[in-house]
């Protein structure tokens, strides 16, 4: 009987210390971030975008070699003066896993990870067959926009 | 001539009540989620309106523009009088809810002389409605959230019951506006006997509106989304509506019954009975909030085996100490 | 540890339909409460998952734009996200699940696993490549593995932003 | 009464778990036959996320593997990275230098308080209490989160270890970070653990359900906290020592019944003695560079080695076959949650509805780990 | 194959596909009691099957190997011996059409069960595998 009686105190004491963690928290500041007015700043070292410097590259096939799903197509031709020049360079967005190897393995740095997160498209032909060539490809999500 | 007049207040009245369950119902809606957004240190709606207050409007709105869904295989009739069965009762509680009074008019519908009687017969009757949807749905998570329903307002009904009695005995009366009156003096949560009524009041409410951590015919984790596995649009926000409905009442209830209903110092008796209702709202999602959810056979055993006799015990006591 | 920074208020902030003046149309009142009130389905596949419950905890708060209800009933929501990696063996669960769906209902594509197969498009043998081969029609695509919970917020927002502009009847 | 007892008519039926169902952690599929809430029996279905990675392994080199590491038990995608890295190490007989041992060290530990976080909270989410400890659990992971973030640039799938060393140096002020980390986690995992474990509902649900005997557990070859929880003292980072775990002090948590509870307080014990670990390798941590050059092609000699490591939720083993080339001849994952699921149908036979979710959150699975 | 006692924590044993079972039961009386691992190497012309056991107590590994060849790809189930040999064999099974005699629920694990090819075989083909373009 007595047993009976501590089991209900002491279970009901238990409850009432659950309540309070859950009260302290009740008070105190949240740790939200208000995502369209308030961002994260993305570290040095985030894998956003691929991104590419065109002067600087040597079109050494290095970044297409080591990419583990094959999301860059890089083609090139030599012109009169044994120069190599671009045919083209396609990005694969909708293939890329973001791992940051040809960032990694680019003998120049030209081909990086840039720090732009937000993507979101109605269309998926526009992510398929990205132009890295291209200098304005990612203004539209640099700055992003809902109206 | 005069049952003109009565039927233009009857329309009146009923428009009032209506209305004020359906914005209360919506208030609760969006304080609930702005309470448990708090307890989990985030914001909870912010973008419709301020703070997002217009964010159950929103709610209702979208849920009655949806497809209503009615799925293969159900029990017609039952699946659609389910959701009008969970709502009704609760409605009709309204009668006898006093709100306490505003420029000399006494804010209760009607005040019964069998009031509490009235509210404890209708309250059981919402468990039909829940477990006809789990019944009619044709669904083995509804099926067992429904018996589940079931089950547990049976359990729980007695020490609901019993902590009410003691209440009444206190009171000598049924009517709720004489129970309130009863309280001048004293609120009746201040006496010892009536303390524990009211915690044992509180805990079988908790159960018997299917709240966390007692809310197992509708247990998300187990049985997806329990007895309204299956309605959507429309009618699942009845549900929803007689949900908080059935919150408000409980509270309402509850502040009524221990402490003092409408009554306390300076400030308007309606405004009192708002407050103290609320008050038990917040604390019973702050609750929710906290605590996992007991198993069904711990839910029967804590019902028969700790609430009851301890209700039954303090009835005893209270008989005593009335009697001397 | 982490820098926030303030943007000033832009584009990005919702109004209430009409500029704040309740003074609108009914189409546009319907519109917003769609789009304000977007219940996903409690639906994780793989890895994109977690960072889809990410952005539904206390630190991004999926909550604030009214997408915080989380239902485990298909009947009672509103978009699917389809997080994670879809195999040939939950392809037909997917299309159940969207079948069961109510109109009017919406799809996100998370993450590159979801656009396209992704990560797992080449050499492997029990992958479907991406929501749209199971045709189950795709209104925001997210681009990522995984993408950021803010990216899928901006998602959400296009995912508003398309119905706010959609053309009456669907 | 009786006789009504006779006639009534009973029916067992069969419940279907999944694959969508909000407590199975994924896509997993549990076919249930009850009669009333009572599982008469248990049927397990996997293979609702089985993306053929070991096939994969076959047509990448071993760095381009590394990504599809992350992808295996995505809630600690770090260890999978240090298991593969280890495996293919041992099958090159080359060996990292101690800072790099050092960062992996403290990676794997943070990882594992992470996951371990996931692990505790969405089992008491699926004991019903809704979100708020999950959002707490999130709330505190997301420390680590950021910090790994800042590590690698990436949230989820890190992709940091490298094949002779990790991808980058820790960068400047990491050590105050990482002890502000330690610092912050240890009152919270205390908060977590008094909204828990004296809570006389968190104890009702949990003691005493799905007891997972010793004999039983090796019987099914269970791993990690799950079978520390039945009593048996067995960890790798103490009984195999690799990377430099033989130089740090820390205990391992046994439990004595091998119920949801113990299994539940062995997580919260290991990550208070990870946190240990990281202070105790944050102090030590020797300067240096801390890779191995190795050459960019990476081809071991033909040959097999089977590399077992501790990850979170148990021993995950890489077994490498190469034939000399740069790809991998096979690669087999021997992932702790296959392993740790297949034991549930013991233990859930004769139990309520309710108890399955909680044994199935109990044993802390990712479906990305068994389906592979 | 006399003594494997732990010399060195792991040790490796290759026997014919008979003398497995009688082996597994050996290795488990002298401790080797849990069966950590099966898995399968198609080695072109036969399938190589990897048992390996371990000891908590000792400490130390055991590899045992046998081959099958490919035209009879049948052996006897260690499922009854030890219990994780169940969901281990299934995925051998599955992956690469090994049958287990006397297995008491031989069916396809991670792949659904219309299914009649072996993926993790060397010859496998199929229609969803895109490959990847070498570059």
């Amino acid at each position: 009987m007595i047993k009976y009686f501590k089991d209900i105190i002491t279970g009901a004491w238990s409850l009432i210390k659950g309540l309070f963690v859950t009260f302290k928290n009740l008070f105190s500041k949240a740790v939200t971030i208000q995502y369209p007015t308030q961002k994260l700043r993305m570290v040095d070292r985030y894998r956003g975008l691929v991104d590419l410097r065109i002067e600087k590259c040597i079109k050494c096939h290095m970044c297409v070699k080591i990419c583990p799903t094959g999301c860059l197509s890089l083609v090139h031709k030599e012109n009169a003066e044994k120069k190599k020049e671009f045919e083209h360079f396609k990005y694969n967005m909708e293939l890329c896993c973001f791992c940051g190897m040809c960032d990694q393995v680019c003998p120049t740095q030209a081909i990086y990870m840039d720090k732009i997160y937000e993507i979101a498209v109605y269309d998926r032909d526009k992510i398929t067959r990205i132009d890295l060539l291209n200098t304005g490809k990612y203004d539209e999500w640099a700055h992003p926009t809902v109206k | 001539m005069v049952s003109i007049l009565t039927f233009i207040v009857m329309v009146i009245v009923g428009a009032v009540v209506l209305g004020f369950i359906a914005v209360s119902a919506m208030f609760l809606i969006w304080w609930e989620r702005k309470v448990s957004a708090h307890i989990q240190t985030r914001y909870g709606p912010m973008r419709v309106g301020w703070h997002g207050v217009l964010q159950s409007v929103a709610d209702v709105i979208k849920l009655l523009l949806k497809e209503n869904i009615t799925p293969e295989g159900v029990d017609k009739p039952v699946w659609w009088l389910a959701p009008f069965f969970a709502v009704v009762p609760s409605v009709m509680v309204f009668v006898c809810i006093p709100f306490g009074s505003l420029f000399g008019i006494d804010l209760i519908p009607r005040d019964l002389n069998i009031g509490i009687l009235y509210i404890l017969a209708l309250t059981s009757v919402c468990v039909l409605g829940i477990f006809m949807a789990g019944w009619g749905s044709n669904n083995k998570y509804s099926l067992l959230g429904g018996m589940r329903s079931a089950a547990q307002i049976v359990s729980y009904e007695v020490p609901l019951i019993i902590s009410v009695v003691t209440a009444v005995m206190f009171a000598g009366t049924l009517s709720m506006q004489k129970i309130v009156e009863a309280q001048k003096e004293m609120w009746f949560v201040f006496h010892p006997n009536m303390a524990l009524a009211f915690l044992i009041f509180v805990i079988s409410a908790t159960a018997e509106i299917n709240r966390t951590p007692f809310d197992i015919p509708e247990a998300e984790s187990e049985l997806v989304a329990g007895f309204h596995t299956e309605y959507s649009g429309m009618k699942f926000a009845m549900f929803f509506l007689g949900e908080y409905t059935n919150l408000f009442i409980v509270s309402a209830l509850a502040a009524t019954l221990f402490l003092g209903g409408w009554q306390g110092p300076f400030l308007p008796p309606v405004l009192w009975f708002l407050i103290k209702t609320y008050g038990i709202v917040t604390v019973l999602m702050w609750v929710r909030w906290t605590f996992p959810r007991v198993r069904v056979d711990q839910l029967m055993g804590f019902a028969w085996k700790v609430l009851t006799p301890i209700a039954f015990a303090n009835l005893a006591v209270a008989g005593w100490v009335l009697l001397k | 540890m982490a820098v926030i920074e303030k943007i000033p208020a832009s584009g990005l902030i919702e109004k209430f339909p009409g500029g704040g003046i309740v003074l609108t149309t009914g189409e546009s009142v319907l519109k917003w409460s769609k789009a304000s009130s977007l219940w996903p389905l409690t639906f994780g596949l793989a890895c994109c998952a977690f960072e889809m419950i990410a952005a539904g905890a206390s630190r991004f708060d999926i909550d604030r734009f009214g997408a915080g209800v989380f239902r485990a009933s298909p009947r009672q929501c509103d978009v699917m996200i389809v997080a994670g990696t879809i195999c040939i063996k939950m392809g037909d669960c997917m299309k159940r699940l969207y079948a069961q769906m109510p109109e009017p209902k919406y799809v996100i594509a998370m993450g590159n696993c979801a656009v396209s197969g992704g990560i797992f498009y080449h050499d492997t043998y029990s992958v479907v490549k991406g929501t749209e081969s199971l045709g189950i029609p795709v209104d925001v695509h997210i681009p990522g593995c995984p993408p950021r919970p803010e990216n899928l917020l901006f998602g959400l927002m296009k995912l508003q932003e398309k119905i706010r502009n959609e053309k009456r009847g669907r | 009464m009786e006789t009504a007892k006779e006639n009534l008519q009973t029916e067992e039926f069969w419940v279907n778990m999944g694959p969508q169902h909000p407590s199975t952690h994924g896509v997993l599929y549990v076919e249930l036959k009850l009669s009333g809430e009572t599982v008469v029996d248990c049927i397990i279905n996997i293979g609702y996320l089985h993306r053929g990675i070991e096939k994969i392994a076959e047509n990448r080199t071993y760095t381009q593997f590394m990504p599809f590491t992350d992808r295996l038990d995505y809630v600690a995608s770090m260890t999978n990275n240090l298991g593969y890295v280890l495996a293919v190490e041992k099958s090159m007989k080359t060996e990292v230098n101690d800072r790099a041992k050092y960062i992996r060290v403290i990676i794997a530990e943070l990882q594992r308080v992470a996951s371990h976080l996931v692990g505790i909270t969405t089992f008491v989410q699926d004991l019903g209490a809704f979100a708020t400890p999950l959002f707490y659990g999130f709330r505190e992971r997301e420390k680590i989160i950021e910090f790994f973030d800042e590590l690698c640039g990436n949230r989820l799938t890190y992709n940091y270890m490298r094949i002779g060393g990790v991808q980058f140096d820790l960068p400047k002020g990491t050590d105050e970070k990482i002890k502000y980390i330690v610092k912050y986690m240890r009152p919270k995992i205390d908060d977590l653990e008094s909204l828990f474990s004296s809570n006389a509902i968190f104890t009702a649900r949990t003691k005493g359900i799905g007891v997972l005997s010793k004999e039983k557990a090796i019987n099914y070859s269970v791993t990690g906290p799950n079978l520390r929880a039945s009593g048996v003292k067995w960890d790798l980072r103490k009984d195999e020592p690799y990377l430099c775990y033989d130089k740090f002090n820390f205990d391992i948590p046994t439990g004595a019944n091998g119920d949801s509870w113990d299994r539940y307080k062995v997580r919260i014990e290991e990550m208070r003695q990870s946190l240990r670990i990281v202070e105790q390798a944050i102090g030590g941590l020797p300067e240096g560079d801390p890779t191995v050059k190795i050459g960019r092609i990476i081809k071991p000699e033909p040959g097999e080695a089977y590399m077992r490591t501790e990850a979170p939720r148990g021993e995950l083993g890489f077994y490498v076959v190469s034939d000399g080339s740069t790809y991998p001849y096979r690669l087999k994952i021997r992932s702790p949650s296959f392993s740790n699921l297949a034991v549930l149908p013991e233990l859930v036979k004769g139990m309520k509805v309710a108890d399955v979710v909680c044994v199935l959150g109990s044993l802390d699975i990712v479906m990305g780990d068994i389906d592979r | 194959m006399k003594n494997v006692a732990a010399d060195s924590p792991e040790k490796q044993i290759e026997i014919p596909r008979e003398a497995l079972p009688e082996t597994a039961r050996r290795l488990v009386s002298e401790g080797f009691d849990n069966l950590h691992c099966i898995t399968a190497v198609d080695k072109k012309d036969d399938i190589e099957l990897i048992y390996t056991f371990y000891s908590m107590d000792k400490h130390a590994c055991v590899t045992v190997k046998t081959r099958l060849p490919l035209d009879d790809l049948n052996i006897e189930s260690l499922a009854n011996l030890r219990r994780s040999a169940d969901w281990l064999e299934r995925e051998v099974y599955d992956l690469f059409g090994v049958k287990f005699l006397n297995h008491p629920n031989l069916k396809r694990i991670l792949n659904p069960d219309d299914w009649d090819v072996h993926p993790l075989r060397k010859d496998f083909s199929s229609p969803d595998l895109i490959k990847k373009p070498k570059s």
